[in-house]
């Protein structure tokens, strides 16, 4: 049994999922209740009562690896963030053997390969401590009680609405027509590049075609959209011109020789 | 939490009484009996009706902007009478960037359609939305946005100057994009 | 608004304003700024703060059950901390669902760093944060605060109102300094 193992006991039973800190306190932690790498890895500097500016860095890996097996073994889903301060440990415990430049001079900086963890470690504590004032905070409050509702509040209920809550509705109504969409998608719309080969077949085999006529076989709204892009695309890239004999007239598709030149690049 | 027994073995001084009706008639839902507040601070009735009385008093001769009163049988903190004119005003200029769902769901979809026809919203809640709109003109959350080049030229709408500056937009980029909030339900 | 200019001849007495602003403070369905308060009275905004100040001090002095406070920028009518017990065995409720450990540094990151992204709170906290973001965006305890101009434009978060209300403060700037939990820290 690991170090680490023997400081931690738990009750497979009853609580699973609970380990006991060593050192006879009280402490109970839940495993996986750390909020995050963070933090796993200061309750185990502050279990091994190590210096937090000379961690030992070994021994601390070593209790973090085995945690983390512990997690494994126990189906705790180990999220990611765990395994990658677990390789940055790993890594800074490689930095730290090898041996120093020696023609560095001792007036050189030499960059502690612990400096960027340990200046994480104490920024992050110092939020984890205004979190501690913020439940604080909080708890005082729940001791405050505001008036009940009276005459002049507005009844129907209304929501002080934030961009956030635009979104979510937005969603919602989406969501609530996606038996639509899909009954929508049943009805086997015609692609744009279905509707550009029909176009293309139609004009090539007569050299030319009546826009009214291609537009009323059109079924449903979105398919007629289908075709107008289709007869624009046409117009582009394949050489076809509109015609119109009169103001307000059909409009004629007709093929000619050489497709348009393309404008600039 | 320590039980405080031994403050409770000492019984309420009167002023505490009063304190106490004071706070569960401002907390509550409706009017609240004597007998409610009796009950919830294990007090006789006698106790509480001179507590309430006393309260009542106090309101009165400091003047203040509210009264107790007696009103369905329970007693209720209210505003005093001669005040009603300047509630109502401030009642009325509330400021209201408050929606109902109906309306908040109509801006929804003007604030990711945009610009867009009375009909299509029709189409994408699937629910009229004619009063919404208004509600919304009202407030001056969306403005017209000029017709659309379709049948019956129908007006579309689109999201005002005041709606970025309501929602701290600065402009339309900012607003939230599914994927702004897929990051968030991962 | 109609200009009630015939009672406006004469001007309010102190006391008279006293009664108006507990009037407003209590049917405010939230904290009311002083500049509001002196708004709709149509008074400046010295005279309403003396008022207020004098009806918290009256509210003291007589050991009512309910207390004037300063929060979010506004006044508030609320009941006295002492008497939570009593208040919250008549409305029967339990202290609300505390957040989450995970949930209260997320926003005690948001709340010293705003405007600030999701990668940034990431690089803090070390693990990611979605979910309690998400979290305190339903519970209304932060908003969205526009985009970074950065890669992707993230979208960047702050402290909303309903923060500064359920945490009890006047404004951010009540807040500890971040730098004070150093020495807590070491």
């Amino acid at each position: 049994m690991s170090e680490l193992q023997e400081q931690f006991s738990f009750d497979f039973h009853t609580e699973r999922a609970q380990i006991v800190g060593g050192g006879g306190d009280d402490l109970k932690i839940k495993i996986g209740d750390f909020a995050g790498p963070l933090e796993l890895l200061l309750f185990l500097i502050r279990q091994d009562q190590a210096n937090i500016f000379d961690i030992p860095i070994a021994r601390i890996t070593e209790k973090y690896l085995e945690y983390i097996r512990l997690m494994k073994r126990l189906d705790i889903s180990v999220a990611a963030d765990f395994l990658v301060m677990a390789a940055t440990l790993i890594e800074v415990k490689s930095k730290m053997l090898l041996p120093r430049d020696p023609t560095a001079s001792d007036e050189e900086e030499f960059e502690d390969p612990r400096q960027e963890l340990v200046d994480r470690l104490l920024e992050y504590e110092k939020f984890k401590s205004a979190a501690g004032m913020l439940y604080e905070r909080s708890t005082v409050e729940q001791a405050i009680f505001t008036r009940g509702p009276i005459e002049s509040d507005d009844n129907n209920a209304e929501i002080d609405a934030s961009v956030f809550d635009i979104l979510t509705v937005f969603q919602k109504i989406v969501a609530r027509h996606v038996d639509e969409i899909k009954l929508e998608i049943h009805r086997e719309e015609i692609s744009l590049a279905d509707m550009l080969r029909a176009l293309k077949k139609r004009i090539l085999e007569t050299g030319e075609l009546s826009l009214l006529a291609f537009f009323e076989e059109m079924h449903t709204r979105r398919e007629l959209v289908t075709a107008f892009i289709a007869v624009l695309e046409i117009v582009r890239t394949e050489g076809v011109k509109l015609l119109q004999s009169k103001t307000f007239g059909d409009i004629i598709l007709k093929k000619v020789s050489e497709p348009p030149a393309v404008a600039g690049g | 939490m320590d039980s405080n027994l031994d403050e409770k073995m000492a019984p309420r001084t009167p002023s505490e009484l009063v304190a106490l009706a004071e706070a569960l008639i401002f907390v509550a839902d409706e009017p609240i009996t004597t007998k409610l507040i009796a009950d919830v601070l294990e007090e006789d009735r006698e106790s509480i009706d001179a507590a309430v009385e006393e309260l009542k008093r106090e309101y009165e001769s400091r003047e203040s902007g509210l009264q107790i009163r007696e009103i369905a049988g329970g007693w209720q903190l209210a505003t005093r009478t001669e005040l009603h004119e300047q509630v109502r005003r401030f009642l009325k200029t509330r400021p209201s960037a408050k929606l109902s769902l109906a309306s908040l769901e109509t801006l929804a979809v003007i604030a990711y359609k945009q610009p867009v026809t009375v009909p299509e919203i029709l189409e994408i809640r699937g629910v009229q939305s004619a009063s919404a709109i208004k509600t919304l003109l009202d407030k001056r959350l969306i403005v017209a946005k000029g017709r659309k080049e379709a049948v019956g030229r129908p007006m579309q709408y689109g999201t005002s100057k005041d709606f970025l500056i309501q929602f701290g937009l600065k402009d339309l980029s900012e607003l939230p994009s599914i994927e702004d909030f897929e990051d968030l339900v991962q």
